[in-house]
């Protein structure tokens, strides 16, 4: 989708919202050192956030900067690095913008605050994170399996978990 | 009566997939709903990191079997965003095209699962025999009926058939004068306004905040639309409207599916006649560099379908991550059933357009 | 049992037969008090009652079965669809449901309560076969002329609730016993609209006797002119008493699989299923005799293939709403059948009260 | 089937004498020939009747299911062979096993055969019924459905077309006339 053709489209369609990089500023205004925006557009921006600025970080956004859906939780399993990832996509309907939040976690220990009090869209997704990487959201209502069978132990998710036969 | 659970599932008719829905009860009512999944689940994501760029498409229409080309569109789309590559105009007519028609395939199969539930054979029947003409069409052009392999990373697979528009325009002219059969016999039936008036109601701030997306937000009356606000392909050189409705229930989604199956008619339309020449197709690099990511959304029959990947170095990707709409409007159920008879159950989830295949992944 | 055509007929064959077997009686073995005793007009009569009863059944027992292969096949049609091609047109299809249910493995779930699970189908098939004999098809071809036919056909036709309710009490499991429930408070709350619209009928034709109001039928006009509310509060009703598709709750699929049903496999089950058509015979009948003016009509036909007509005609009315409507939830179903049907009803009686004051009946 | 029981016959309860007249009926049918004459004469029509009437269950699991609504439909009706859907196990005798078998509904797909009726046969339709199909490495996924229940007929296909779903109950009809099950069901 080239730049200019999605100028021309965003300014007939969003007359009220801000823009991407608009939004980013205030970001980074708002929270110096625990925020760091890696790429701002006009409809997309990505961020890295501590573990723990991000609660802090979704109330501003959802109060402030009107983000009413988050559209995925998903985690990621860095065995090499020893680190373990997990990545929010949260959009806003008003100003038309999706942000990615990356956050990361020890791989030994990997807990993060649960943002399904703000949104409960999250809420089956940082159940299925729990339920494929074992990364426990503190202040999740109800972290249990979900997709495994009830007796499941292992973290099937997991790089070291190999499952059925390779090719 | 004492609070009675009660299981749902997870034999449900043919179409819906299989899920349970444990209902506790008192008398007829239903106090507390918990939709209990994971009958489908075959750890799909796991198995992509075992597959090669390529051989992921095939398994990708297997993920919502109603709608399995808008899947594969959404992953080449995001492995496009990952490769950098732009795709040629006449492609992405053809993309359009095709996605719209999956579009009216997959509302006919919603159709005709909610007359099974609504307990009407007729109206099974009526959308299966139209679906079948769309099926007909997407056979000419990717070989298949209903799991069509079509997108590839750059472009599509093949050019359109001889007299593809011929074809096209017959069915559609076909199934426009079909489609009022159905309002005969679905919104003309009071038995029908009767079983879906102004039940299952999800107000806007609940559907915003629980994460319902598609025909169903739409149906609450919140106007958003990933082809027009966030748009690819070539949706927004096509004017049509999004199609919204106010009333919150289970009847306002209907509506929504039905208003929409004209749009596609008429995106098809306007797209058939402004498609170029030109190729089809783009050589996409084979490899991705370990570490890089990317994202695509597109606006599946169902909700926002999503898709992130991170590359891995090789031609495997190291993590895709899919978020399937019906996922989360399944996770939204119980604020739509809390309150109303068990005998209502089957009409709201069934105007919640439900394909557990991509639930379950 | 006065003397009627079919009556006549089976008299003369018995007779013969007596004498058939009494013929060796008496020349070669010379019992001839014995052989005497066989011809004496007690046994032959018997033996007439008897042959009278088993044609009587047979033939309202294989129209039961047409109207199975009539509804599969109009359904069919209705649907866009060819029918069962089972042997010739399609008729040998309810032969071969019906061979399949006796070699079908006899399930008695053990946690069932054996004599009600046994005793409920049984219950079930007497009630409606009794119901066959009691219909009269036309002046030579009835069982029993009673002065007050009527009144005994409902009040076996109210009886089925409570082998619906011992079905579903005694298959022990959730669902039956909700799906009981549900069939005998359809059952109940239908019983009062089709009395009352009775009741009017009564009213005009002056007698409870079947033979009378078909007589006065004939005298004056069908009762379907002046008393169309009542028809129609017949048809809906006896839809409800038959159970089927807009009122077909007890067993509606999506939620409580099969209703009551669901335990009953192999032969008990074909004969609830036969018994469900038996009373749609039952029902189709009498709305023809108090309704369409029973077996009159002009006399090229005979009067009995007149009844059947008009039989089948009816059957298809009920086919027909079968394929359009869907389902209606049980508050709407007591909602239609007290808020609707009852008023309705009282206005058809007070239309035949004025009718019969004012001396045009 | 002793016959030495028969002169106190009387005394015993009504429960030992059903049980032991029913084993002894069955005896005398079986050596006097009489059980194999009534199987031999009765199997045409069972056969007849259960290959124009065989109901398949209301029970779609994946893709295949949406190919099985697909085969009721008007095009490719299967009705013509008297095919309808019932929901409730007891009431049929064909179990489709339509998409791939995961670990969670394994149990599930177990009960339900169970609680089939005796002439019953499973029809394995699609890849992942057969052998798991695209999903031969998953952890999750049951690898052919012929690992947990006996199989009768197997559909290829990715999904399979109607067409070749009711080519599959063709072949289940030439499989049910070859048995010929008798009417006593055992051999």
């Amino acid at each position: 989708m080239s730049e200019v053709r999605k100028m021309q489209q965003r300014i007939g369609l969003a007359p009220g919202g801000k823009t991407g990089d608009v939004l980013a500023q205030e970001i980074i205004q708002r929270f110096p050192q625990g925020v760091t925006v890696t790429k701002a557009t006009l409809n997309r921006f990505y961020a890295q956030v501590d573990k723990g600025m991000l609660l802090k970080l979704a109330n501003f956004m959802k109060e402030h900067q009107d983000f009413e859906h988050v559209t995925s939780v998903g985690g990621v399993d860095w065995l090499a690095e020893k680190k373990m990832q997990v990545v929010y996509h949260i959009t806003s309907y008003a100003n038309k913008v999706t942000a990615e939040l990356v956050v990361d976690l020890p791989r030994d220990k990997p807990e993060v605050d649960s943002i399904t009090p703000l949104w409960g869209g999250a809420n089956w997704h940082e159940r299925e994170t729990w339920d494929m990487f074992g990364i426990v959201f503190i202040g999740h209502p109800k972290l249990e399996r979900l997709l495994n069978p009830d007796g499941t132990e292992v973290f099937p998710f997991r790089k070291d978990f190999v499952s059925g036969r390779r090719v | 009566m004492a609070e009675m659970w009660l299981n749902m599932g997870p034999q449900h008719p043919m179409t819906h997939g299989l899920w349970n829905l444990r209902v506790k009860v008192d008398g007829e009512t239903i106090t507390e709903a918990e939709p209990v999944i994971g009958y489908l689940h075959r750890g799909w994501e796991k198995l992509t990191e075992n597959r090669k760029f390529a051989q992921i498409i095939p398994m990708a229409d297997r993920l919502c079997y109603g709608a399995s080309m808008s899947w594969s569109h959404l992953y080449c789309l995001t492995m496009e965003n990952l490769l950098e590559v732009e795709v040629p105009e006449r492609a992405k007519y053809i993309r359009t095209i095709v996605l719209e028609a999956q579009r009216i395939g997959s509302h006919l199969m919603w159709l005709a699962a909610l007359g099974t539930d609504l307990g009407s054979y007729t109206v099974f029947l009526y959308p299966v025999r139209e679906r079948e003409l769309f099926l007909d069409l997407m056979q000419n052009l990717c070989g298949a009926r209903m799991t069509y392999n079509y997108p590839r990373i750059g472009g599509v697979r093949n050019d359109v058939p001889a007299n593809f528009e011929r074809d096209f325009t017959r069915v559609l002219n076909h199934f426009e004068k079909r489609l009022p059969d159905y309002e005969a016999l679905c919104d003309q039936s009071t038995v029908f306004r009767m079983r879906m008036e102004d039940i299952g109601y999800l107000s806007a701030e609940q559907a915003k905040n629980l994460g319902v997306t598609g025909p169903n937000l739409r149906g609450s009356g919140v106007d958003y639309d990933v082809r027009r606000d966030d748009p690819y392909e070539v949706y927004d050189q096509v004017d049509w409207k999004v199609c919204v409705e106010k009333t919150c229930d289970a009847y306002a989604r209907y509506r929504v599916k039905m208003d929409e199956m004209r749009e596609s008619c008429n995106i098809i339309r306007q797209c058939i006649k402004k498609m170029p020449k030109g190729a089809i197709r783009v050589k996409a690099p084979r490899t991705a560099p370990r570490g890089k990511t990317a994202w695509a959304h597109v606006e599946d029959p169902r909700g926002e379908g999503f898709m992130y990947v991170i590359g891995n170095g090789d031609d495997q990707p190291y993590r895709l991550k899919v978020r399937s709409p019906i996922f989360v409007t399944v996770s939204a159920a119980p604020a739509m059933l809390v309150g109303y008879k068990v005998a209502d159950v089957p009409a709201i989830m069934g105007s919640v357009d439900m394909c557990l295949g991509e639930t379950d992944r | 049992m006065e003397s009627n055509g079919l009556y006549e007929f089976l008299y003369g064959i018995a007779l013969w037969l007596m004498q058939v077997l009494a013929w060796p009686c008496n020349n070669l073995l010379g019992w001839n008090d014995f052989a005497a005793w066989l011809i004496s007009p007690g046994v032959v009569e018997f033996l007439t009652i008897f042959l009278a009863s088993i044609v009587v059944f047979v033939v309202g027992f294989l129209v039961s079965i047409t109207f199975i292969w009539q509804e599969r096949k109009t359904l069919g049609r209705l649907m866009d669809r060819r029918g069962t091609q089972v042997g010739f047109l399609g008729l040998f299809q309810n032969f071969a449901d019906g061979l399949k249910t006796f070699i079908k493995e006899h399930i008695i779930p053990d946690e069932v309560d054996k004599q009600l699970f046994n005793l409920a189908p049984v219950l079930l098939i007497a009630m409606s076969c009794l119901m066959i004999c009691l219909i009269p098809m036309g002046p030579n071809f009835y069982l029993v002329d009673l002065p007050a036919g009527l009144l005994l056909i409902f009040a076996i036709f109210s009886l089925a609730p409570f082998a619906i309710l011992m079905a579903g009490w005694a298959s022990n499991n959730k669902y039956t016993v909700m799906g009981g429930m549900r069939a005998a408070a359809q059952l109940i709350a239908y019983e009062v609209p089709i009395l009352l619209s009775v009741a009017a009928v009564v009213v005009l034709a002056g007698s409870f006797n079947l033979f009378e109001i078909v007589a006065a039928q004939q005298s004056s006009t069908w009762y379907i002119i002046p008393l169309f509310i009542g028809a129609l509060v017949f048809l809906l009703s006896a839809i409800a008493e038959v159970e089927r598709i807009p009122f077909d709750l007890p067993e509606a699929e999506a939620e409580l699989v099969e209703g009551w049903m669901t335990e009953y496999g192999g032969f008990r089950w074909g004969l609830i299923m036969l018994s469900e058509y038996v009373r749609g015979f039952a029902a189709c009948g009498l709305i023809v005799i108090l309704f369409l003016g029973g077996w009159s009509g002009p006399d090229f036909l005979w009067p009995e293939i007149w009844f059947l007509i008009k039989m089948f005609l009816v059957f298809g009315m009920f086919i027909w709403i079968r394929g359009a409507l869907m389902r209606v939830t049980t508050k709407q179903i007591l909602g239609i059948g007290w808020l609707r049907l009852v008023p309705l009803a009282l206005i058809n009686l007070g239309v035949a009260i004025a009718l019969k004051m004012g001396g045009w009946f | 089937m002793d016959l030495r029981l028969a002169p106190n016959a009387i005394g015993m309860t009504s429960v030992e004498f059903m049980a032991w007249s029913t084993d002894l009926m069955e005896q005398l049918a079986k050596y006097t020939g009489i059980k194999k004459a009534v199987d031999k004469l009765t199997a045409p029509i069972w056969s007849w009747a259960i290959r124009n009437a065989t109901v398949p269950l209301h029970f779609g699991i994946a893709c295949c299911a949406l190919e099985m609504a697909a085969a009721s439909g008007p095009r490719f009706d299967a009705e013509r062979l008297g095919m309808i859907y019932r929901s409730s196990p007891r009431q049929t005798e064909v179990l489709l096993v339509n998409g791939w078998v995961t670990a969670k509904l394994r149990p599930d797909l177990r009960r339900l055969y169970e609680q089939m009726a005796e002439p019953r046969w499973v029809v394995a339709m699609g890849e992942c019924a057969i052998s798991g199909g695209p999903w031969y490495d998953s952890h999750n996924t049951v690898q052919g459905v012929d690992t947990m229940m006996p199989v009768d007929v197997y559909i290829p296909g990715c999904p399979p077309r109607p067409e070749a779903m009711i080519d599959g109950f063709m072949k289940l009809h030439i499989k049910i006339t070859k048995e010929m099950k008798g009417t006593f069901l055992d051999e």
